[in-house]
């Protein structure tokens, strides 16, 4: 049925749930965002510095559980430095990578993200990796919503 | 009823009853601890619903051809086993429902839409279930009727003090769960309905998670109003109980209109039939209704088997069954408490003197989603988030705790593994 | 669709699939004539109900556990049969209630109390069915709207001419029934819908009878509310269907309040959840929900074998299933039609020329009641009485109706056990 | 399971039936009432004259079934005369007679009225039966209410 649980968590993961990166608040940032997951509690506020059309600074806030707060940390770190259509086409490729069934592709853009692929075969899981993306998108868009994911 | 005190469950034999047990789950036999959840169903009620498909189905109460009668008669003798199953002074206050959140929409609209006005009070204790909040909000939006909270202590306790002080002449309304599904907390609620009573107010008990566990007597509680969820009691999905006392029931307007719940209808206006069928309108969930009356049968089943007094009567049946059940699952839960609380890091939510069957707890190196899919690895199915109590995880400061959850067919060794569970998301996480 | 115009069920063998069809009343074979009321079930159904218990069962959304994955991906995938079944537009238009009668209610409590002001009307047609007119007239006095009456003819069909006139700016909400439960009569909703667009009204269909018997495609329909019996369509008792535009679901307030219906709940205030969450307060019935979808894939199984087609879509499937069962239903109920008018002394009630398998009569010599017992010591099983059609009965001059309802599952052979049974009637009281 | 249908639908009922006694309105009773038994449309409405607490004349109209029409004629046939202890006695017989479960009794008082015991067998029907008693009752009680056998 499920493959082995080191698939999921894997080092990387259990790494950045122990030490995440990029986590606390943005003096100044030019957007940000709240995100929830009812279902489990997991709460994630993302902030972003964007110039030129560029992610400048990320960080994020919260509690949450070890994929959430993995994905969060591995997010921000991958997407520093990009331009908002790269982190749009990253996005995109990530919810590709965690909700595919079938073959699974290469994802060599995701980098580190890709030990998240595992989360795959947990489905209720699968909104726990995703939140912190869902966030990410309603910060850069400035929407003050907030996010849910049941 | 001392007699029982030294005969105890056969649990071997009663997990035979429970076909679902015997699952694996990833290689792993299940450890099924999600009770608080729903329950599993043994083969009495499962084949009760086969029967009744394949030898009774009709509809009730307007037939006047065999199959009709039959099942009529099936879904009648169901309430009278309910009656007996809460001590109810009468059949006609047992009315069936959808579920337990439905029973208690049904109270909150039909007697609170009618009873409440600007500036009275709805007093609800922060370990409410959503089920048992929701309903008073909406209502007081409604009427413009107020809820307001009743603290409880860090044990997970009602504070009585502030219970106390928070009676008034406003007051109408007191909800109150009888056992607490996050906590495992059984409140005094035969006390505070008794203070409700002082200044007027009625009382619904929330007994969601007291039905499957505890020997129920609306009488002896003075319970005006009192709901049960019957799929957390080994009985089918898509029943609930709302146990009423006739006087209030009488008076209360219909809740929802249709089929059944009429005396005669015309469009110049209509008039309404009766209790309990004021408050069943449309043709009701027969089958599940008839399978709540083998649960309770089950139940009396093993009453009946402790004592070896195969003629005893339901009510007595049910007290014996009820007192074996009790004490097994207490001896389960003490023993899985003292387990949980030598190992370092775990946090136990809910340490109520009076407490049942919940082992709720938080750790420092894993959040409670992350237990809950590694126990699921190893067959343990647990519950992890808020169970629907968000209030009272607000209050606890977490945002939500890993809890198990007891029956009668779970076992010494199912709380042993559960222990390793953790043991290995300590390994794991920390 | 016209390949299957020549090829018909195999009455025989779908016999076989329903085994309560087997029983034996009072010597004789059963002839269930009493569909209108409940339908029977397939072994299909029956059998998903002892599945679930004995190897999915636990609460759905909220679990990370095995159990709780499986019961969850089932009920989900029973949503989306649904909205095939139906056509509707999203599986988020699929709400599923307790029954019929629940939906109707939540629409007029929801949508109803929320929309409708002091003067607004709501139009019920003569012949619906109590759970059509009893939750608008309550809605009604809470809010000061008028329910007005849509005549009939004496055929048993709507009067269209009155009904035109009746719409007007202050129309609301119409009501109107499908299928007639009581005449058989097919209404023209899809014309009747288009005029009360015409006029801002919003049309709930009571699709009742209708789900068992026809393919219904609530987009062709513009229909905004549809809603269904499923213990009437070989479904478990329990379930209900309500089907609604997702525009206006979502700004409707929630109807009942607990878990499931929330985003977050605290003591200052909550907020609910997105569609169809919103309307499904507590647990479901979840055995009965995935028993609907067992249903819906029963009738897909007959319709591709009507076409040997095993791997044809749902919908297509479906398609064929109705096409199928409306044409040998519509020749049972001519025939049956033909047979009883031939008898002096029976007065056939309901003679629309769109009409669907409804035998309803009275006889000169006999009360609907006496005739009921009599083919029951027969073995056959009719419905006596006002079918929850009080209005309808009076505007019929009678003060009730012996009613056979027909399924797919019955023959030629029982019809003509039906007319003996009138002649033998004759006989006794004549 | 079922026994005989002619036992239920016995000679003397059918008669009843089709040629009811004491069917019509009183012009000046002492009482009235309306009964209904809204499960198949039964309606009755009881007429009676009491005088020095004695049956003087009794009548009743309404639609029903066979066996609600014969238990009205025959009832008025039986308790006319009779002082209003003695049909309180045989109303009672009558119910023990329709509803009791076990060993028939006999009920030697009830006269004609013995031919309905066939519907102890069914349960649904035993309410048409009784319906023109309880009417009887309330006429007699001149109470107003409108009787209900639901
Ligand atoms: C036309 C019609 N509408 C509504 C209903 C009510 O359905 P339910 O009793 O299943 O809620 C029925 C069934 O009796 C019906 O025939
Ligand atoms: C204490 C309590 N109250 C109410 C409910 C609601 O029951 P249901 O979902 O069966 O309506 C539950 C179950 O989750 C519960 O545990």
């Amino acid at each position: 049925m499920s493959m082995d649980l080191r698939e999921l968590y894997q080092e990387v993961i259990l790494d950045h749930n122990k030490r995440p990166r990029n986590r606390g608040k943005l003096e100044e940032p030019t957007g940000s965002a709240e995100g929830h997951n009812p279902l489990c509690g997991d709460n994630v506020t993302v902030y972003i510095h964007t110039h030129d059309g560029r992610v400048e600074e990320v960080t994020f806030e919260g509690s949450g559980c070890a994929i959430s707060t993995a994905s969060a940390s591995m997010m921000t770190e991958t997407i520093k430095g990009k331009t908002l259509a790269e982190v749009d086409a990253i996005f995109r490729e990530f919810q590709q990578m965690v909700t595919a069934t079938g073959e699974v592709a290469e994802h060599p853009d995701l980098g580190d993200l890709e030990v998240l692929a595992g989360v795959r075969e947990y489905p209720v899981r699968i909104k726990c990796a995703t939140l912190p993306w869902h966030t990410l998108h309603a910060a850069i868009l400035g929407e003050a919503v907030k996010v849910s994911t049941e | 009823m001392n007699a029982i005190a030294h005969r105890t469950l056969n649990i071997e034999a009663i997990r035979k009853d429970f076909p679902i047990l015997a699952t694996l789950v990833n290689g792993y036999p299940l450890v099924y601890l999600d009770n608080g959840a729903t329950s599993q169903k043994p083969h009495l009620v499962i084949d009760s619903q086969s029967e009744y498909y394949r030898q009774q189905n009709a509809n009730i109460h307007r037939g006047v051809h065999y199959l009709s009668q039959l099942a009529t008669q099936k879904y009648d003798v169901a309430r009278e086993k309910t009656q007996v199953f809460l001590n109810a002074a009468s059949s006609h206050e047992v009315i069936f429902t959808a579920g337990c959140t439905a029973s208690i929409n049904l109270v909150a609209q039909s007697y609170g839409r009618q009873n409440l006005k600007p500036g009275d009070e709805i007093l609800l204790s922060t370990m409410e279930h959503h089920s048992n909040i929701i309903p008073w909000q909406l209502v007081a939006q409604q009427t413009g009727a107020i809820v307001r909270q009743i603290p409880i202590t860090d044990q997970g306790e009602i504070d009585l003090e502030a219970y106390g002080q928070l009676l008034s002449e406003r007051t109408k309304i007191v909800g109150i769960v009888h056992v607490s599904n996050s906590l495992g907390t059984i409140n005094p609620v035969q006390r505070m309905i008794a203070q409700a009573h002082q200044v007027g107010a009625v009382v619904l008990v929330d007994g969601a998670q007291a039905g499957p566990h505890t020997r129920i007597d609306v009488q002896a509680l003075d319970a005006d109003f009192y709901v049960l969820s019957c799929h957390k009691m080994y009985a089918p999905t898509g029943v609930g109980v709302l146990y009423g006392k006739e006087v209030l029931l009488r008076a209360m307007p219909p809740y929802q209109g249709g089929g059944d719940m009429i005396h005669t209808v015309s469009f110049d206006g209509s008039t309404y039939a009766d209790l309990p069928y004021k408050f069943e309108a449309g043709t009701p969930n027969i089958a599940g209704v008839i399978g709540l009356g083998a649960a309770i049968d089950y139940l009396a089943g093993l009453g009946r088997g402790l004592l070896q007094a195969p003629d005893m009567s339901l009510g007595l049946a049910l007290d014996a069954a009820f007192e074996g059940i009790s004490n097994y699952e207490s001896e389960l839960t003490s023993y899985g408490m003292k387990r949980l609380s030598e190992i370092d890091g775990v946090r136990i939510t809910g340490t109520a003197k009076e407490k049942a069957g919940i082992l709720a707890f938080t750790m420092d190196c894993a959040h409670p989603h992350d237990i809950g899919t590694v126990f699921d690895h190893k067959g343990i199915a647990i519950r992890a988030g808020h169970h629907c109590c968000m209030p009272l995880m607000k209050r606890l400061g977490v945002p939500a705790t890993a809890r198990a959850s007891i029956a009668f067919y779970n076992t010494v060794e199912e709380i042993d593994r559960l222990v390793d569970g953790v043991l290995m998301v300590k390994e794991m996480f920390g």
